[in-house]
């Protein structure tokens, strides 16, 4: 039996690198992919912590969470398409219209 | 430390005397103009009129020891402070009165005359009434903060008639001058009231009452009494033109001629030693006070004699020789002498008037010409003026059996007998002086030959009755006025019986033997012949002789500028002050004090602005602000652990 | 599982509402869509009335993971009103910058159900499923003005930035699931206060991420960078409805959950907060002062408030939290107006938000002038306005609790507040020029609409007993 | 309590506000109806409180026609209202200018509407903050006079209007929120001790702290009212604001809004924290003495006449806070008499600076001079005005400062003696502006074509001068009325340092001081 916390450390390392991958690609789509990363990270957190609770309530968020981050990923494309729209591109830094 | 055995009447009549002449002041503002100048004049002459008819007859009742009393109503009550609005009448009060309803009802007379073809005459008769009012407040006001109303009030009187031409800049810059310089002394003269409220306050007692205070006098500390009397002393060398003061008075010559008569000479000017006098229970037991009175006394007498010398305005020379004989009056206040200081000032009132009424004769004659070296030889055209002028210069020369010989006689003697020789030496050298120069004075103006300017010459004309009767008024006062108050080896002193019970047993005059002052007498006299006999033999022969100014050196210059003591003051007083100040308006109020104001704004801004470059737009960059911050929190959350 | 659905009803109600807009849409012509509007109207006004004729309840329903309780009542009120207000004012502008009604009013309605099951929500899984509802339909919502550039951006911003704020408020919901072994926010709260060693050290883990989701929702420095970009690019009716509705869903959870199922944790999270509160207050106004745009500055002026809101969670206790709630009240109407005031402004497709164009409104509109005056001067903290009420609440609350200190800083920072408010009434009153008469959006609703937050304003301000009592009852049945 | 026990103080307070609502009704053309609508209502403002100082017990220094309501009862706060003998003449010179900044608003040309409302609004702000004895409601008077002054400078300001306006309201309010924190610790510390939640200020007079918590109280408060007094160094805006209002505004500020402060210290700050101020008494008589040389300094270099009266002003206020701050019974009554006195004589230099700008459009001392020849009865005014505000005896400076130094000079004699230097400074600058203004030769041509006063402006002058006059030759009705209330001010003083201090009566564990 694998101990919780390998887990855990691996859910951690796997939404670090969503957290990198979204705080450092010029490329949107990938952006999301990485928010999607870091969604299935914490799904992970909660089925490693469900297994070790002996509780089916994780098992359960975990289908809550992907229907969000389905509904989040639409959205998110949808906006990413408005927005390309405007702009032709689809650099998140070239993004600047607002600020200060 | 007098025992106060005066009767107290209360005599509701005495209200009237100042308020009449307020009512015909208020009378002429609303309805000054309707009425015309001729007639609003007449009001203003004749309400003094009345204050003099009423004045008499409160002498006529007065009893010897007695006072009258009359309460209008409390005028300030603050805790157990209480001031009320009330007069009294005693024998000082009834002297003073006397002066400030008599003369002034002369000079408005006088003025009727001068100020006949004026504009502003309403305004000029306005602004007189108003000043008797005051001064009427000053001299019977029953406590001091009302005598120091009526002194404030007789200084606003006093800025705006000098400054009554207003349209000459110099003229309000005087009036500014004076009322400013006298201001300073006032200062000293409140903090005197306030020490002397609060001292006795702390033992329970409180008042200003002339009546009272004498009795409660044993309660201050000596010290406290000097500190007193000197701040008190302060407001009197300003409002008496004594140094280190005196610079107002010779600028305040810029008002019209009767002013200066009535003002600067006969009554508002000697307000300083009358309030001595009437606080003479406070000033009495300061000897140190005293001795600074005196010396700054003397010290004025002969520094205002020295500077009258070299003068050429008219008004300037007599500007200067009140300032000398307000220097006798308060050399009298400083050897306790306070009977002989008020008779001079009795006595001085009509002569000085007189010389000064003359002198604007004179100038009216001339067209407002004031510079004596363009007179000379008028003696012809003004014979009225001319007689009037010579019997008030014997006068204040003190020759013999004139007013000021007595007074001034009596001062002298005092100081003699007081043991200050110092002083007598001063007042006798002084008295040399003033004859010098008042004779001076008359030569350069009436005899000789003529240096008046050709234009003006045509037009030479003796004033008219109505300023020359009250010129002959004062004259034969400005002789028999003195005659009250012989001493004891002619016919004895009227005056000092008269007013002595005011002063108490304190300060009789001292009897020495009778040879010793009859040859002190004698000194004086002498050495006032030496001063005419100069004057005689400098000005009334070569009588063309003048020095101009220009080419004046040494001591005359220094005289001339009357020892650049203006210059003096500018120097170190109010230049830079007013330096201070601009840096303070100019520079420290709006850059340092507004400018930290702003300045907290401007950072606060500036913050903003700096700290608003965070925003990039680009949203990763908020994304890593995002996570730094989260990141610190877990660590201090860890750290906690 | 629980019979009760009636604890359901007032979201029912909206998302029903919601539905039959969406639905109804597609069956109706162009020019019949004003109609939408008015049954998003009608069905909020039920809704209004239900939470009204509910006030008392404390049912709890599918196994206590939904409570309507004077807490989720309250605060429905408050979503309904600002939703209500928003319809109100959008529906001349959604047609002058051609978004489409149907969407925009059913989003609306939907954001509302959103904000409505959080208020509710008694469990961290039902809390995230109605802060998803909700930020989803605001994310669309942001970027609706699908001709405008900032729009789009804006929306880009806010998805992104949100999406990765869920990540980690969900990592922190995982964490504190396998700490406690449950989401139920009850079982939670029994599992903290019994006594016992040692907590799990992801336990805290967890609700920091929890406190870093609900820092970003309601826009706390440092997670707050996303609120000015947002709240100038979308169109205007849902900044305002961001500003206040999205804000208080926001607070009422974390009021919720971390105030009181969490408060045991309460001690650690003390410095923390005060930092938060200090760094919000501060930097939403220092950064106003500079704001070209009126809009911009009120979005920063909106950190500000979350900054004074803060103190209240600070304080806590039962001032701490009445005051919270009512500064939401009475910051909502002064909010919210001045919103519906900037899309006053707005020209066929062009926003005029700078402060330039409210020069000479003063004169030009006396009515819209005022309003927006007392709407300024009640964020400025101007007696006797709402905001004054509020602030002076939130004040209070700090006192009692010890922290003269926030109190203070408060104070200056209202101080600071007042410069670029005021800055607005100097454009309205004091200068001339600006905004042509006809480049207005000429609506007696969205008239109505400001008359409405006006009046708030003003009977928040003068008046503030009974809405303080409400909040009073409504943070107490949480107990 | 008189016949009037019911609504008189509200009514006084609700006439200008009716007035407001009123105004608001009439079209915006109709000029005269408009003005003389605003003036009406002023002057029935005016007329009730008249009668209330006809049936003011004078006798009685406790506060009088006392109303309360409850307003939020859970809060302790309440509407309750009342005067004394310190509020009554605040009172009276604030419906008495009121009319009189009216009738001087006759020539204001654009937005009259807007502009009567302000003013009329900004009465009852006033009024309020005079006679409100609930902390919370006195601090909403105090920040609701903000506002209309804030828009009258504001809009029918001069050129720097705007920057004048906000730095008027942002330093106001500097003050006054710190203030309101105090006021909320206080409340807090009363319900602490006495387990009553009010901000009835006469009740928490009772309450009794230890120094160093009084001290810091008092410094709120004191910081608040320093501002508004205002107190050397608080008083930037004051020059920018006064200049930059207009004539009315000015007046008002002058008259009435700066008194705000002085009455605040007097029935705030120094009885609930008495210790405190005594204290601190010196520290604020060097600030005050200071003020009073160095406003006279800075006024005499001004060459806009308007500044110069704003710093005059300055050093005025200066002697206010001096008598106050002697703490007896001398130096305050001066310092409540001399209020009043500023309020007229300055009030009267406002309205008369506005005559010449209204002729002139310019300040600017230089660009007059020799106005005597053409506007006699205006220089006669000016005259009158400007010697009673060099406290000239016989007008009314005179007894307000004569007291206040005297209460002063019992306690410092120094720093009296310097404040005593200001009277000379006084003379000094504004002897040298009537030079300057009135006197000299007409040099100007633009001047020659002057016209003197209209009847509208003697109007506005005439009743200011006849009671220059009138308190300065009879001051006991005004002194008489005001004596109880200060007795028992004082008393509170005295009676407060002996009583014992308050502690936390166990309850500092309710109290969280911190978090951790």
């Amino acid at each position: 039996m694998v101990p919780l916390d390998y887990y855990l450390i691996l859910s951690a390392i796997i939404f670090a690198i969503g957290v990198v991958g979204v705080l450092i690609r010029r490329n949107l789509i990938i952006v999301l992919m990485s928010i999607e990363l870091m969604l299935n990270a914490v799904n992970l957190t909660f089925i490693a912590f469900a297994n070790s609770l002996g509780s089916m309530d994780g098992q359960v968020i975990v289908f809550f969470v992907m229907a969000v981050a389905a509904a989040e990923a639409v959205i998110g494309l949808a906006i990413v398409i408005s927005v390309f729209r405007h702009r032709q591109s689809l650099d998140p830094q070239e993004m600047q219209l607002l600020k200060w | 430390m007098v025992a106060s055995t005066s009767t107290v009447a209360t005599l509701e009549l005495l209200r009237w005397i100042p308020l009449i002449p307020l009512c015909a002041c208020a009378i002429n503002i609303f309805f000054g103009r309707a009425l015309g100048h001729r007639t609003a004049g007449v009001l203003a002459s004749a309400a003094v009129g009345v204050s003099l008819a009423l004045a008499l007859y409160v002498f006529w009742l007065l009893p010897a020891t007695g006072i009258f009393h009359d309460l209008l109503y409390t005028w300030i009550e603050s805790g157990s402070f209480r001031v009320n609005l009330s007069f009294q009448v005693d024998a000082l009060t009834a002297i003073m009165l006397l002066v400030v309803t008599g003369i002034g009802f002369l000079i408005h007379i006088y003025s009727l005359g001068y100020m006949a073809h004026d504009d502003g005459k309403v305004r000029f008769f306005i602004y007189l009434n108003l000043f008797i009012f005051f001064m009427l407040l000053l001299v019977m006001g029953d406590n001091l903060l009302l005598l120091f109303v009526g002194w404030e009030g007789v200084g606003l009187c006093s800025y705006l008639l000098v400054g009554f031409w207003y349209h000459d800049a110099k003229n309000t810059i005087a009036g500014n001058k004076a009322f400013i310089v006298n201001r300073i002394g006032d200062l000293g003269f409140i903090l005197g009231i306030f020490l002397l409220v609060t001292e006795l306050g702390r033992q329970g007692i409180w008042t200003l009452d002339f009546a009272e205070l004498p009795k409660h006098v044993s309660l201050l500390t000596p010290a406290t009494i000097t500190l007193i009397t000197l701040l008190l002393f302060v407001g009197a060398v300003g409002k008496s033109a004594q140094i280190p003061l005196f610079v107002w008075l010779p600028d305040a010559m810029a008002g019209p001629t009767p002013v200066s008569a009535l003002i600067h000479a006969a009554t508002m000017v000697t307000a300083g030693v009358y309030m001595t006098a009437r606080l003479h229970f406070l000033f009495a037991p300061a000897p140190y006070t005293l001795s600074i009175i005196a010396i700054i006394g003397a010290a004025t007498a002969f520094f205002a004699a020295t500077v009258a010398i070299a003068q050429n305005d008219i008004k300037k020379v007599l500007a200067y020789s009140t300032v000398s004989q307000l220097g006798y009056m308060f050399l009298a206040v400083g050897i306790g002498a306070f009977s002989a200081a008020i008779f001079h000032l009795f006595t001085h009132a009509f002569f000085k008037a007189c010389l000064f009424l003359g002198s604007g004769s004179v100038i009216h004659a001339l067209d407002g010409e004031q510079d004596m070296r363009k007179m000379g030889g008028l003696r012809s055209y003004l014979p009225k003026t001319y007689w009037t002028y010579v019997i008030a210069t014997l006068a204040i020369a003190g020759v013999p059996l004139t007013a000021g010989f007595f007074s001034k006689d009596l001062i002298l003697w005092q100081a003699f007998s007081h043991g200050s020789y110092a002083l007598w030496l001063v007042g006798v050298v002084t008295a040399g002086l003033t004859a010098f120069y008042m004779f001076r004075q008359l030569f350069m103006v009436f005899h000789g030959s003529s240096r008046v300017e050709d234009h003006v010459k045509p037009h030479i004309h003796e004033s008219p009755a109505v300023m020359t009767v009250p010129l002959i008024v004062l004259a034969i006062g400005s002789i028999f006025t003195g005659w009250l108050g012989a001493p004891e080896y002619l016919w004895g002193s009227l005056w000092d019986r008269w007013v002595q019970p005011v002063f108490g047993g304190a300060h009789g005059a001292e009897h020495g033997p009778v040879t010793t002052e009859i040859l002190v007498t004698l000194v004086t006299v002498a050495i006032v012949a030496i001063g005419i006999y100069l004057a005689y033999a400098r000005y009334a022969r070569t009588g063309t002789r003048v020095v101009p100014a220009e080419a004046a050196a040494g001591l005359y210059r220094v005289l001339l500028n009357s020892y650049w003591i203006d210059e003096f003051y500018d120097r170190i007083a109010v230049r830079p002050f007013t330096r201070v100040s601009q840096w303070l308006a100019q520079i420290f109020d709006p850059l340092v004090i507004d400018g930290l104001v702003n300045g907290v704004a401007k950072v606060a801004r500036g913050f903003s602005l700096i700290w608003r470059e965070a925003q990039t737009g680009n949203v990763q960059h908020y994304l890593i602000g995002f996570l730094a911050a989260t990141l610190a929190l877990l660590i201090y959350y860890l750290r906690q652990l | 599982m629980d019979a009760s659905l009636i604890p359901l009803l007032p979201g029912a109600q909206v998302l029903l509402t919601a539905l039959v807009v969406m639905l109804l849409d597609l069956f109706i012509d162009e020019h019949e869509r004003g109609l939408l509007a008015w049954i998003s109207l009608l069905g909020l006004a039920l809704c209004g009335a239900e939470a009204i004729l509910l006030w008392g309840s404390s049912e709890g329903t599918f196994g206590d993971t939904l409570l309507l309780d004077n807490f989720a009542l309250f605060f429905t009120q408050i979503f309904i009103a600002v939703a209500a207000l928003t319809v109100l004012s959008s529906m001349r502008y959604v047609r002058e910058t051609g978004i489409h009604e149907g969407e925009f009013y059913s989003l609306i309605l939907f954001a509302t159900t959103g904000m409505i099951v959080m208020a509710a929500a008694n469990d961290l899984m039902v809390f995230f499923l109605g802060l998803e509802t909700m930020s989803v339909a605001v994310y669309v919502l942001t970027g609706m003005w699908r001709s405008s550039a900032r729009s789009s951006e804006a929306a880009m911003k806010y998805f992104l930035m949100g999406a990765f704020a869920t990540g980690f408020l969900l990592y922190g919901i995982a964490l504190i699931y396998g700490a406690t072994g449950s989401t139920n926010l009850n079982q939670i709260s029994a599992y903290l206060l019994e006594p016992q060693g040692q907590w799990p050290p992801y336990l805290f883990v967890g609700g920091l991420l929890l406190l870093v989701g609900f820092g970003f929702k309601v826009g706390a420095v440092p997670f707050h960078f996303w609120i000015p970009d947002v709240y100038e690019g979308a169109p205007t009716p849902v900044t305002g409805f961001m500003a206040v509705a999205v804000k208080a869903a926001a607070f009422a959870a974390w009021a919720r959950i971390l105030m009181h199922e969490l408060s045991p944790l309460d001690s650690d999270w003390a410095l923390p907060l005060r930092v938060l509160a200090i760094a919000t207050m501060t930097i939403g106004n220092l950064l106003a002062i500079s704001q070209p745009s009126v809009k911009r500055m009120l979005a920063y002026s909106s950190i500000a408030h979350a900054g004074y809101l803060l103190i209240g969670i600070v304080a806590g206790e039962e001032w701490g939290s009445t005051s919270l709630l009512f500064y939401l009240a009475t910051y909502a109407p002064a909010t919210f107006g001045a919103f519906a005031v900037i899309t006053l402004l707005t020209e066929q497709d062009k926003p005029k938000e700078d402060y330039g164009h409210f020069a000479g409104l003063g004169f030009k509109r006396p009515f819209v002038a005022m309003a927006m005056s007392l709407f300024m001067l009640s964020l400025a903290g101007f007696p006797p306005l709402a905001g004054f009420t509020g602030k002076f609440h939130i004040f209070r609350s700090a006192i009692i609790a010890g922290h003269t200190d926030l109190a203070i800083i408060g104070v200056l920072n209202s101080l600071l507040s007042v410069i670029y408010y005021l800055r607005v009434i100097v454009m309205m009153y004091m200068n001339e020029g600006g905004v042509k008469g006809k480049s207005f959006i000429e609506s007696p609703y969205l008239y109505t609409a400001v008359g409405l937050a006006a009046a708030a304003t003003i009977y928040l301000g003068v008046l503030p007993m009974r809405t303080l009592e409400w909040s009073r009852s409504a943070f107490s049945s949480l107990f | 309590m008189s016949q009037f026990a019911v609504g008189h103080l509200s009514l006084i307070l609700l006439i200008p506000l009716v007035g407001a609502v009123v105004l608001l009704l009439i079209p915006r053309q109709q000029r005269q109806v408009l003005l003389t609508v605003s003036l009406l209502f002023s002057l029935a403002a005016f007329v009730w409180s008249m009668r209330l100082f006809q049936a003011f017990d004078a006798g009685n220094g406790d506060m009088q026609f006392v109303e309360r309501v409850t307003w939020m009862p859970a809060f302790g706060i309440a509407y309750i209202v009342g005067i004394d003998g310190i509020s009554l003449f605040l009172v009276l010179l604030t419906t008495f200018l009121m009319p009189l900044a009216i009738l001087a608003s006759w020539p204001v040309r654009e937005k009259i509407k807007e502009y009567l409302f302000f003013m009329l609004v900004l009465e009852t702000g006033m009024l309020g903050a005079f006679v409100a004895l609930d902390l919370f409601l006195f601090y909403i008077f105090w920040e609701v006079m903000l506002v209309p002054m804030y828009f009258l400078i504001g809009i029918w300001g001069g050129a720097r209007r705007i920057y004048a306006a906000l730095k008027f309201v942002v330093y106001t309010m500097a003050g006054s929120l710190l203030m309101l924190v105090a006021i909320i610790y206080l409340a807090t510390r009363y319900a602490h001790v006495h387990q009553v939640l009010t901000f009835d200020l006469l009740q928490l007079y009772n309450l009794h702290l230890p120094v160093n918590e009084q001290t810091w109280l008092f410094l709120a408060f004191a910081l608040s009212f320093a501002i508004k007094v205002p107190l050397f160094p608080f008083h930037t805006w004051l020059p920018d604001a006064h200049v930059e209002a207009p004539t009315a505004g000015s007046v008002i500020l002058a008259g009435i809004l700066l008194k705000m402060g002085t009455y605040g210290f007097l029935r705030f700050a120094i009885p609930l924290f008495p210790n405190a101020a005594l204290a601190m008494a010196p520290v604020i008589i060097a600030l005050a003495v200071i003020g009073i040389l160095y406003g006279a300094a800075v006024a005499m270099m001004q060459a806009d006449f308007k500044k110069l009266v704003a710093y005059s002003s300055v050093s005025h206020l200066g002697f206010v806070m001096l008598g106050l701050f002697a703490l007896n019974i001398q130096g305050i009554q001066g310092g409540i008499y001399q209020m009043i006195s500023h309020g007229l004589s300055t009030g009267a230099l406002f309205f008369l600076v506005g005559m010449i700008y209204d002729r002139r459009h310019t300040r600017m001392i230089d660009d007059f001079g020799g106005l005597w020849q053409q506007m006699p009865v205006f220089s006669v005014f000016l005259l009158i005005v400007t010697f009673a505000s060099i406290g000239l005896p016989g007008l009314n400076g005179f007894i307000g400062e004569f007291l206040i130094l005297l209460g002063a000079f019992s306690v410092t004699p120094g720093w009296t003696a310097a404040a005593a230097c200001g009277i000379i400074l006084g003379a000094i600058y504004m002897l040298w502006m009537l030079r300057r203004l009135i006197f000299g030769p007409l040099t100007h041509p633009e001047n020659q074509k002057l016209v003197d006063l209209s009847h509208r402006e003697l109007l506005i002058l005439a009743p200011i001068v006849a009671l220059i006059l009138i308190m300065g030759v009879y001051p006991q009705p005004f002194l008489s009325r005001m004596q109880p209330s200060v007795d028992l001010t004082l008393k509170r003083i005295v009676t407060s340092q002996a009583a014992p201090v308050a502690t936390n009566h166990g309850t500092s564990g309710e109290m969280k001081t911190d978090g951790r």
